[in-house]
């Protein structure tokens, strides 16, 4: 099994096949050859020893695809957002993110409730302008428009319900 | 010694008026006295922990606060239908509410904390201040009552000299505060600071104090029984803050000696005794570089931060709570206290380091809690839990006792890095930066040094190997391309192991 | 007050040679001291939480003890190659083994424990009370050393009177012991003790002591440093015991006083100190119901129940053992032990109370497990870990620490009823019935308690509603009727709740 | 849906349907109406409010099938074990169960590895006569014949590992 693990700013080429052993992995990563024990606890918690370092490693699968990744795992302390696919179509997806040009979405970066628009459809608004404040666990937080131009769409009203990645808004 | 206990009418039901951690904490106390508990839970809270470990569950509500944990009446009316003799409010929601605290005497219910007229008197800045300035107790030079204008506010500003601090009569949690270095920013703060304390406190009355330069938090526990007792229970040191919230709460104050302990517990206890204050309470102080306090206010109720206290006395306030409600004498006196080790707390917080700190509510998807020597964890959390997003994004707190400052602080990073809360986003990361820097560990903290520390970038030797992080992933991706393995081993390997192990 | 540490040479890897609770409990502390750790584990143990928590982990042999953990040569060639500077044994294994010991003083690598000399003398029961009667300390009547035949143990038995009781020199946990009451039956107990001690121990010594009634079985902590420092650390009640073994354990007994304490302390160093013993170390006694103490046997390591002591004394055991083993002076005198409060220990065992308490083996399927005020979990467990058949059967340590022997059980029981164990049966029953007991509360207790508290039958009024349990049954096998909710409702009402709590 | 649960000895009969709103159901005991609010945790984990007194119950799902027991559910810190059927194969089981006649197998009580077989196919054994033991966690648990007989059948030898309820000897 050969994959394409995107982590910490970086592309790493891991390639995975189990040896004879019980627990006792081949794995190359960027074609260097480890010799690795692996056991998943339960789902979503790993126990690998490398070289006599042993670590315990727990993927949060839940988790919000915030910075557009799609996972992310914890490992003594630290948690590392990662992506893994194949490098065509991560290719692609970078091709199509394109530069500061073109309409301008505003996601949700917390769950929460909308309490504020600040902004009606059509209406002109200047970068870092505030559009919608959402509030949750008695903080608020006004989410700006990333750009100045026109609000094309506006999705939510006061007192929705809104979760992580949903969009609220549309600026172009 | 502990004196043995007189007989006195027990309860023999309470009524926790409170959710989350402390109303588990508060249930805990109750079972070791063989006390029943009722719990009290909004829609958004069927679930949660203090409901599922209590005797009983009664419904409140929706989830907002208004319409379930501050309804006192709805709470009164449980409590009679289900023949409490008493209510604990925990802290936050009605703990400090005078009214409902008188409402609870006039039905007939014992409210577990102080009396109402107490309560008036201590729990309100000004009226606190003035009880304060009656004992003879320091106080920061200002004005004792709200400023009826701008133009006592540049008469007072002026006498005390800047830096002076504009602060919200009615508040807390650094609403409606500012600080003022020079006379002409005085008029738009005190614009500023108005209308921020009317929105947040529906009062526009502020004040006016002299700024303390890179102070410390320091606050006294006292408990006061019903028969003119009341005891001090040395300090708190609270000066890790952010945002004026308390972050990370130890017992001892490293810079706390027993004579500077004497003479701030001697003053929190005349002040408690000026009011015929009863139960649990705390006086905060502001310390200054050169060992001066000055009293802040007077909290009429349990803190959050309690249990450092109860670590290093060996007491349990929760149960000295209980048996001074019941009427008990205090079991101890002064001179049965001793600070003994050293307790550090962490509020673990749901919320995204990545995201201004914003709070994180959602679905706990995996949990690995801490344990051992040393460790205590209060918590209203499981793996699996949703945490709501209408309440206090706080998930728990996190305690370690240790023989020494340094070993406390070692023993905290040790459990640190046994934790893990998968699925929403916490600041078990802030924990580990504040308690790894220089400055933390000598002790020259104040209530800025949080906001100073992390004005810097985070040092670039973080722990966790990105090589091991990536092998990992790929082990989670080969998992989520075969079918849940029913043993302990990845992959197909297991039926050997499960063999091993002596599972077939 | 602490002594500030003295310049030492520091270690910075230690090689942990056990398995389960111990060996998580010792990796904890050597965290807590900045020294990294080396685990070891048998085939059965590679999912073991004391392998997933250390730093290293490096694989020994198959299952059975004597092809792993009892594999000295092993594990001295895995801490050469790892370079650690010393090992830690932890209890049972190769703790009290001196060759091993001397093998590690030969390579260089620190045995955290006396030298091999002082374990020697003090080891054996033989050598132990010949060293005992050295020091003056009291000891039961009886014979020194192993009996040479027959002939000599009726004239030892005649010389004390009857009642007496028949041990093993190299033995322990009961095995070849019998009490005899009348000079008939003597003949037949010794070929029987003899041929159990041969069997359990490879060794058919066995020795003579007058039978004490009613004993109380107390033992004294002991920390020496290399420097010619002892100290005793107060004492822990066992009485509660079961075929020998230990099931509760507390500090401070509620029958010592301190002048009693005093002497069974001093009495415990001077026997240690006679010795040139260093490190930790426990000297155990029986206690007549005339308060005279007589000396039992000394165990040359860490015992399984020094927490409780760790709780009442406010230190940390193996932070001690661990600075001793490097070299520094105890950082603190006599003088600066204080009891304070009161701690229990529970053993929690995989086994099964329906079937003669066999052990029980297998996977762990749930695992709920307390916390709070006052507890502390030393445990080697987690859900979906398969409990090995090849070990102890022991998987966790639960204690409470309370300010009353009163409130340490009532917080105990509490946290029993949070504790649940699926999968496979434990004990925790059984001490919910000995905390209940009216003798262990009021603390009338001796070594025969428990085997007279499990003769008789348990009352009726067990907890738990029958009509609760069997609507719990009908929610269940509704549930696996229908596909495995998303969500925290049960069927398929799960979505509105989902969205309710802001999860859509 | 209609269950018929047998526990602690008696057999309860429980009916189960959903109410209007989400967590409340009509159960029926024994015929004997109550309103439940119940809550599955996670699986295996239920929460129920029965007239206000909350229980948390959790199943033991591996549970082994001692004494004939299927499940077993642990609420405030007493075991229950329990079986749930329809009354024909109830009745027809306990038909089946028969007397004191007839073959008789041993099944093993713990899990763990046989150390010693003390008597061989053929053999005639007393009532309580030791047929094979077997060891773990360092304790060893004889396991007697429960009549006299012929062993018609020794299914282990030293070394095998057994789980509970598998079967070591028949005797008749």
């Amino acid at each position: 099994m050969k994959l394409e693990v995107e982590i910490e700013g970086r592309l790493r080429i891991v390639e995975l096949a189990p040896a004879t052993s019980s627990g006792q992995y081949h794995v190359t990563l960027d074609g260097q050859p480890l010799e690795i024990e692996a056991r998943m606890l339960r789902p979503g918690v790993l126990s690998i020893i490398i070289d006599g370092r042993s670590h315990r490693v727990v993927l949060e699968d839940d988790a919000p695809a915030i910075n557009g990744n799609d996972h992310a795992l914890y490992l003594d302390g630290r948690r590392f957002p990662y992506r893994i696919e194949d490098p065509r179509s991560l290719k692609t997806r970078r091709a199509h993110a394109g530069g500061a040009d073109g309409p301008k979405v505003i996601k949700a970066s917390m769950p929460g409730r909308v309490v504020r628009v600040l902004v009606e459809r059509g209406q002109a608004v200047e970068a870092n302008q505030g559009v919608v404040v959402i509030e949750a666990m008695k903080m608020q937080n006004e989410l700006k428009s990333p750009k100045a131009g026109t609000v094309t769409e506006m999705r939510v009203v006061p007192g929705d319900t809104v979760t992580v990645g949903d969009v609220l808004a549309v600026i172009d | 010694m502990l004196r043995p206990n007189l007989p006195s009418p027990a309860f023999k039901k309470i009524l926790i008026a409170n959710r989350g951690e402390i109303a588990l904490r508060i249930h805990r106390a109750c079972r070791e006295l063989g006390i029943a508990t009722v719990a009290v839970y909004s829609d958004a809270d069927r679930a949660a922990l203090h409901v599922l470990e209590s005797d009983e569950a009664h419904w409140l509500g929706p989830p907002p606060a208004s319409e379930s944990y501050l309804r006192g009446d709805l709470i009164l009316d449980i409590a009679s239908r289900t023949g409490a003799d008493a209510i604990h409010p925990g802290y936050g929601f009605l703990s400090e509410d005078a009214d409902f605290a008188e409402a609870c005497e006039h039905a007939g219910v014992k409210f577990i904390g102080p009396r109402a007229s107490a309560m008036r008197a201590l729990g309100s800045k000004t009226s606190a201040r003035r009880a304060a300035d009656a004992v003879g107790m320091p106080r920061i030079p200002g004005s004792t009552c709200a400023l009826a204008s701008l133009a006592e506010a540049y008469a007072v500003a002026d006498e005390i000299r800047y830096p002076v601090m504009l602060k919200a009569a009615a508040g807390g949690g650094g609403k409606g505060m500012r600080a003022i270095t020079r006379l002409e920013d005085l008029q738009a703060a005190f614009e500023a600071a108005q209308s921020e304390a009317l929105r947040a406190f529906g009062s526009d009355e502020v004040y006016l104090e002299k700024l303390i330069e890179r102070p410390r938090h320091i606050e006294i526990q006292i408990l006061a029984d019903e028969h003119g007792n009341c005891l001090y229970l040395g300090e708190r040191e609270c000066s890790v803050q952010r945002r004026h919230q308390k972050v990370i709460e130890e017992a001892p104050s490293a810079v706390v000696d027993p004579a500077l302990r004497r003479r701030m517990g001697e003053a929190a206890v005349r002040l408690a005794q000026s009011q015929g204050y009863t139960n649990a309470g705390t006086v905060e102080f502001l310390l200054d570089d050169e060992q001066n306090f000055y009293f802040l206010e007077m909290n009429t109720r349990l803190q959050v931060e309690h249990p450092v206290t109860e670590l290093v006395t060996g007491l349990d306030l929760v149960h000295l709570q209980i048996r001074i409600a019941q009427g008990e004498p205090l079991p101890l006196m002064q001179d049965d206290i001793h600070l003994r080790g050293h307790a550090i707390e962490c509020r673990v917080y749901a919320e995204d380091p990545d995201n201004g700190s914003f709070p994180s509510p959602g679905r706990i998807t995996r949990l690995l809690q801490p344990g051992g020597p040393g460790i205590r964890e209060d918590c209203g959390i499981y793996e699996g839990w949703v945490v709501p997003m209408e309440y206090d994004p706080m998930l728990s707190k996190l305690i370690a006792y240790a023989p020494t400052r340094e070993l406390a602080i070692a023993r905290l990073l040790r459990a640190l890095d046994e934790y893990v809360i998968g699925g929403i986003r916490t600041n078990l990361g802030l924990f580990r930066r504040i308690l790894s820097d220089e400055d933390f560990r000598t002790a020259p903290i104040d209530t800025g040094f949080l906001d100073r520390l992390l004005a810097q970038s985070p040092s670039a030797a973080a722990a966790g190997d990105e090589t091991v992080a990536a092998v990992a992933a790929a082990f989670f991706e080969n998992a989520r391309s075969i079918p849940a393995p029913a043993s302990q081993t990845v992959g197909s390997a297991w039926k050997s192991a499960a063999r091993r192990e002596g599972l077939r």
